[in-house]
């Protein structure tokens, strides 16, 4: 136990010095910056291992340990490391489903003339991703958050030549910057606020009782708390992390990257991260006066997970491109789990963030064996009827796809959403989250299987006349697949009502098993009501898209036919994108304009006046030292040199003349003392 | 001269009859014959006698022996016509030098030519005056009496230069060049290899010097003793121009240096003077390192102190000889790098040593042997070191530049 | 000692004026030295002199001031005849009157 | 009178070696005679009791300043002043500064009778107090003097170390070795 804990830090330092060896590769060491990748990510996975089983017995235990970084004046800062159930589930479920995403890559970027490049990007993202699982300061968290930021901006970017990546890779940075201000902001004002940014110090450290009661007791602007203030500044970092609304815009941008990276960051770890930030500060976050009702920072969270929810799903449903719709996706299911963690704590919202990690993951790296397969097309409109040629890729997908509808008990989603709903229904404060995640649910499922009836059924399109034989994917795509395909049903079992071990396992109590929890009333309603909306919302998209799926992709798609006011407005997501174009980013601009117009006349005249002042002044002082200074100097010169060339008449270098002076000078004085003594 | 005491009347009140001390006694016997006011005088000549005699014997005793030396190491038998062994052609060849015609080149400058055997000579005859050859033998015991054998021995440069320069010929010349450039250079490594013996006799007096190195603990068993010894030999076989230093004089470049233009008895004036200087030096080694008059043991002590003097100044004297014999001669610049680059800066860590030497000198059994290792490895390692700055130097192409 | 004192001095004086004179009435730079040399004998000597006619004569002070004087001359005249030989070398010549390039 | 005598002939022995070092054409001469001069005051030291600067003079003088003005005359090549005169030509104007000299430095001695006086009888300096007092009195002047001696000493050679030519000639072709000639050291 102690073990594993004074090496924990090896974790996130062996992919970091992974990254930096393959930095310095040449780029035509492929191989040799691969191996260093999923070797190091692989001995992670192992400490992460050893570290999960280090944490199973039932007490809660929380390890850390903390180092004094260091100091300045009489404080000092501190850093440190912390295992707990949290952070150990995190760090399999991130080793895991990078490793799996890195062998994955071998094949996917086997053609790659830059994989040395990707392979060193990918091992930094995952030792950033570590080192924020595995923080005990908030200051460290923030750094590796930031590290995580700048992995993704270069991984987007990864095809800087096309266009379109380089501006998703800068407008995913820009976003998330926004929220990333909040979080600095937070995180500053808690450390006014606390005097320490540990989370955990034996009693001192933030999230523990003696700093945050003070917290609460003390009031900032309109009768707010400051524990709420703080909590709201660091959910701003979640919510641009995470791509909640409003800040969801660069994550479906972010598909321009290649697609493992779209599976491994922008699905199942970095944007995971908003909600583990969540879940890490969830202390600080439920903080509150009134136990019942919860904190309104928590009220928040499932406002904006709720909307958020509903908001992406509904756009998912006009997409055409494969990945933007998963995209779309991540970012309704994110909101799930900020919903989860408002209603329902840290345990409901990291059950479906396991779970979703698994799944988003298979479909991802599904879609991108599509893409594989019929060499970059992404447009679903332009596949069909690919099962015939890629079996397993459409069987791991169709898993993926079920596990994220919530296809009732054989798959996780089912589990993880129930859960988040039936915490939802509880809920004292309002019945509108609830309705909203069941619309969520019902939109993910007609979306969803619009998706798969374009893509796996009907006639092969126009892809099948251009690409005569789109082909299954080799081993070393299709087996991580099938791997995570096992896992996107078995982790459902781990959190089902009769058997809730995950749930008890993160606050550190035995779970039971007892069978008839599913068949309690309320949870028995529940579980009827979302399979009969998962139900109608298949059989009302299978109904639509079946037939659909086998026409070209010039046809309009069949749902634009009724309402074609709405389907462009979800097809252009809301104008979100387009609203930010004319108000904010204009607004920004004009401002620039301005910023630069008093820079270039108001500042610059001031000191283009200020320099000629100077130089109309240093001709008066020109003159003065002319006329006065030298002039008189000059003069004084002249005079020391006119005597001294009398003077050196006399000098006239005959060592015999000066002899001779000197006995002369010698008589003299001997004359002058006789005179003297006479 | 005050400081000069009289040696009469010191060796008046130590008279007895043993055979160590039969030369004073006999002096002393003979000076009570004069009256009173003119016994100084007298004695002090038959001193003056005696010393001549004896070392000028002396001279006579080396030539042949030294010839007959390196006929022997030369395989073959050397003179041995005149007398029973040869042992009278030292009186042949005085003869025939003195009956020799006195050549003075034409263009030679003739006061300088004839001075110069002079300056050469009487100033060696002088440094014989602070020797003490014997137990209360010395013709005067001088306070400073290093320092005036060292300003005597100065006149031999200006005698060789008079005599290189005045003989007008370009080869004197140059040897005359060589003598001093060599001298001046080893001069330097001969004062400071006889400090060290100054500064742990505290005395500049010869007597006081042979007086610190009673039987057992002559200078040469110190590891400074020995280093120095043997620079100072080597410095004074420079300073006597001998071989293998005896390019001044190298026949086969530069015919006999600045003894070219020189014949007869001038020449012969020359020849004592340098082997009066040979001795003068070998005399001052015995002094300084072999403890002078002293018996190496005590228990030897029955055999007369000048005895002892003669027995190492002859086995030095023989030393000279066969390192005559023995080793070839060195170039120029090998001479003056030798100087200066090895026996300089070892003669000054000599000094260092001794000094190390002087001031653990309370020390008992353990710490002796740690003086004795610490001393000797000091200088082992200079030895070695500095012996190896010496090797492989390269000459530039050469060329004589005197006056350009 | 029967010796006065002022016939000391009287030698004194007269060596040093021959070296003065030779300093100041001849043209090469080496007897220039060579004069200088001889007035710092004759000042050594009246050192000495003094020293010995003097009243403290266990002080040693003249003679200290001698031997120290001797130390002196000798480092001045080395470093006087090598500016002798330089100047001979650049020159061409060691005749103290053409030695004027520090004139004024 | 007997004991006297010592001190008159070296004083005029050294009266005239000087005299002749400043007046002989032939510079090796005038070298020579200085060195006979050095040794006479030399001697007068040991005259006058002072033994060990004596021999320090004889050492200093004859062995070091007497060989460095010969080598000094050779390394100029000047042992003659050559077909010209060896005074300088503003002699009358020199001759009148020694005239005054001789007499700033002769009258007063002769004026003034307290100079008359004889030496003290006893006078001792032996070789260990000169050395303890070098050692404790003196020492900063010894030291200094070291420091002199070994800066002279340096000074010495940098000033007259013969100049490297600045650039070989490019061509292989060497300058033929050169004859040593009379010329070359200085000889008639």
């Amino acid at each position: 136990m102690e073990a594993i804990v004074k090496y924990l830090w090896l974790i996130p330092v062996l992919p970091l010095l992974a990254a930096g060896w393959g930095a310095l590769l040449p780029r035509s060491r492929k191989r040799l910056a691969a191996a260093l990748a999923i070797g190091s990510v692989a001995l992670s996975g192992l400490l992460a291992l050893w570290a999960f089983c280090a944490t199973l017995n039932p007490p809660l235990i929380r390890h850390y340990r903390n180092w004094v970084w260091f100091d300045f004046g009489a404080t000092s800062l501190q850093l440190g490391w912390v295992l707990d159930p949290l952070a150990a589930v995190m760090l399999v479920m991130v080793t895991l489903v990078s490793l799996l995403i890195f062998i994955y890559s071998l094949g996917y970027m086997a053609h790659d003339d830059n994989a040395a490049r990707f392979f060193c990007f990918m091992a930094l993202f995952a030792a950033a991703m570590l080192g924020i699982v595995i923080a005990n300061s908030l200051l460290l968290f923030f750094v590796c958050w930031e590290l995580v930021g700048l992995a993704s901006y270069l991984l987007i970017g990864f095809w800087f030549q096309k266009p379109a990546a380089a501006a998703a890779a800068k407008k995913a940075f820009i976003t998330t910057r926004i929220g990333d201000l909040g979080l600095l902001l937070g995180m500053l004002w808690l450390y006014s606020q606390s005097g320490t940014l540990l989370f955990y110090d034996n009693g001192h450290g933030c999230l523990e009782q003696s700093s945050l009661a003070p917290l609460l007791a003390r009031a900032t602007l309109g009768g707010m708390a400051v524990s709420t203030g703080i909590s709201l500044l660091i959910f701003c970092g979640a919510v641009g992390k995470s791509g909640q609304v409003p800040l969801h815009v660069w994550l479906p941008d972010a598909m321009e990257g290649p697609t493992p990276v779209s599976a491994l960051i922008h699905a199942a770890t970095m944007v995971a991260a908003g909600v583990f930030l969540v879940a890490r500060m969830f202390p600080l976050m439920s903080n509150s006066l009134n136990p019942a009702t919860g904190s309104s920072a928590l009220h928040v969270v499932t406002w904006v997970g709720a909307i958020t929810a509903v908001f992406a799903a509904s756009i998912a449903v006009a997409q055409n491109d494969i990945k933007r719709i998963l995209a779309y996706s991540t970012v309704s299911q994110l909101g799930y789990m900020m919903m989860g963690l408002g209603v329902g704590g840290v345990a409901v919202g990291m059950f479906h963030l396991i779970t979703h990690a698994c799944f988003k993951a298979l479909l991802f790296l599904g879609a991108g064996s599509v893409i594989h397969g019929c060499s970059g097309g992404q447009d679903i409109r332009r596949m069909g009827g690919l099962r015939k040629f890629m079996p397993l890729t459409f069987v791991t997908y169709a898993v993926g796809t079920m596990a994220l509808c919530g296809v009732p008990l054989f798959f996780a989603g089912f589990w993880s959403k129930e859960e988040i709903l039936h915490a939802a229904r509880h809920w004292p404060v309002s019945n509108i989250p609830f309705c909203l995640g069941v619309a969520a649910a019902f939109l993910t499922a007609f979306y969803m299987t619009r998706q798969v009836a374009y893509v796996f059924f009907g006639k092969p399109a126009d892809a099948a006349q251009a690409h005569p034989s789109p082909r299954e994917s080799p081993p070393v795509m299709t087996v991580p697949l099938a791997i995570l395909a096992v896992l996107a049903i078995l982790v459902g079992f781990l959190g089902t009502p009769a058997w809730p071990w995950f749930q008890s396992y993160l606050t550190g109590e035995p779970a039971r098993f007892t069978l008839g929890k599913i068949f309690d009333r309320p949870q028995l309603n529940l579980m009827f009501l979302s399979t009969i909306v998962i139900g109608a919302a298949i059989a009302l998209g299978w109904r639509i898209y079946a037939r659909a799926a086998s026409q070209t992709s010039r046809d309009i798609d069949p749902l634009e036919k009724p309402m074609p006011a709405i389907f462009a407005c979800l097809r252009n997501k809301f104008f979100v994108d387009e609203f930010y174009a004319r108000t904010l980013i204009r607004w920004t601009s004009s401002f620039s304009v301005l910023a630069d117009w008093l820079d270039r006349f108001v500042w610059g005249g001031a000191v283009w006046a200020v320099a000629r002042l100077t130089l109309l002044l240093s001709f008066f002082n020109n003159d003065a030292d002319e006329s006065l200074v030298n002039q008189s100097f000059d003069n004084g010169c002249e005079g020391l040199r006119n005597s001294g060339r009398l003077l050196a008449l006399f000098q006239n270098g005959q060592v015999q003349r000066y002899l001779r002076v000197i006995g002369v000078a010698f008589a003299a004085l001997v004359l002058l003392l006789f005179w003297g003594c006479a | 001269m005050r400081s000069a005491r009289n040696p009469l009347a010191r060796l008046s009140t130590e008279m007895d009859g043993s055979i160590d001390q039969i030369f004073v006694s006999t002096l002393h016997r003979i000076a009570s014959l004069a009256p009173p006011a003119a016994q100084p005088l007298v004695s002090m000549l038959l001193i003056i006698a005696g010393i001549m005699v004896v070392f000028g014997s002396c001279f006579a005793l080396t030539t042949i022996v030294e010839r007959k030396t390196l006929g022997r190491m030369q395989n073959r038998y050397g003179p041995n016509r005149v007398g029973p062994f040869g042992f009278f052609q030292p009186i042949a060849d005085g003869i025939k030098m003195l009956t020799k015609e006195d050549i003075v080149p034409f263009s030679a400058d003739k006061a300088l030519h004839f001075l110069a055997p002079l300056v050469l000579t009487v100033p060696v005859w002088l440094a014989f005056a602070v020797l003490p050859v014997g137990r209360n033998m010395a013709a005067i015991d001088l306070d400073a009496g290093i320092l005036f054998f060292f300003a005597i021995g100065s006149a031999s440069e200006l005698s060789v230069f008079m005599a290189g320069w005045s003989s007008q010929n370009k080869y004197s010349l140059i040897g005359a060049m060589r003598a001093i450039a060599q001298m001046i250079s080893y001069e330097v490594p001969l004062l400071l290899a006889a400090m060290p013996v100054l500064m742990l006799s505290g005395s500049l007096s010869l007597a006081d010097i042979v007086q610190a190195q009673p039987p057992g603990h002559w200078f040469l068993f110190t590891p400074w003793g020995l280093a120095g010894f043997g620079m100072f030999l080597i410095a004074a076989t420079a300073e006597s121009n001998r071989s293998p230093f005896d390019l001044p004089e190298g026949e086969s470049e530069i015919i006999a240096g600045y003894l070219t233009e020189y014949s007869g008895f001038k020449y012969a004036l020359f020849f004592l003077g340098e082997y009066l200087g040979l001795f003068a030096v070998t005399g001052l080694a015995v002094t300084l390192y072999l403890g002078g008059w002293q018996a190496p043991v005590s228990f030897l002590q029955w055999f007369p102190s000048w005895a002892w003097f003669a027995l190492k100044f002859a086995a030095l004297i023989l030393l000279f000889i066969w390192a005559r014999a023995t080793l070839p001669r060195l170039r120029l610049d090998q001479l003056l790098n030798f100087a200066w680059k090895f026996l300089v800066p070892l003669a000054l860590l000599n000094l260092l040593v001794a000094g190390i030497w002087w001031w653990t000198g309370r020390a008992q059994f353990p710490g002796l042997l740690i003086r004795w290792l610490v001393c000797s490895a000091i200088l082992a390692a200079a030895y070695i070191l500095l012996g190896r700055g010496l090797k492989d130097h390269k000459l530039p192409p050469h060329r004589y530049h005197y006056a350009v | 000692m029967t010796t006065p004192l002022s016939h000391y001095l009287l030698l004194s004086a007269l060596l040093f004026s021959v070296g003065f004179a030779g300093a100041v009435l001849r043209r090469h730079a080496v007897l220039v030295l060579i004069g200088i040399e001889l007035m710092l004998n004759a000042a050594n000597l009246n050192f000495i002199a003094f020293w010995r006619y003097g009243p403290h004569p266990e002080a040693l002070t003249g003679l200290m001031f001698a031997i120290f004087s001797i130390a002196i001359a000798a480092a001045e005249v080395a470093v006087g005849l090598a500016l002798v030989i330089a100047i001979y070398r650049h020159r061409k010549t060691s005749q103290v009157e053409q030695f004027q390039a520090l004139k004024g | 009178m007997l004991s006297e005598f010592p001190f008159y002939a070296l004083a005029l022995v050294t009266l005239f070696a000087a005299i002749a070092a400043m007046t002989l054409r032939n510079l090796v001469h005038c070298a020579l005679c200085a060195a006979a001069a050095f040794t006479g005051v030399g001697a007068l030291y040991l005259l006058l009791d002072a033994p060990f600067v004596g021999f320090a003079q004889l050492l200093v003088y004859v062995g070091a300043v007497a060989i460095l003005i010969i080598f000094a005359v050779l390394l100029t090549c000047a042992a003659e002043t050559g077909p010209g005169i060896a005074f300088s030509s503003s002699w009358l104007a020199g001759v009148c500064a020694v005239a005054l000299v001789l007499a700033g430095l002769v009258l007063p001695i002769l004026m003034s009778p307290s100079l008359d006086r004889l030496a003290p009888p006893v006078a001792g300096a032996p070789v260990k107090d000169i050395g303890n007092q070098l050692m404790t009195i003196y020492v900063l002047p010894l030291e200094t003097i070291g420091l002199l001696l070994t800066a002279a000493l340096i000074g010495a050679v940098v000033i007259a170390m013969q100049d490297k030519p600045d650039a070989q000639p490019a061509s292989d072709v060497k300058p033929p070795p050169r004859e040593i000639a009379d010329k070359d050291l200085c000889l008639r």
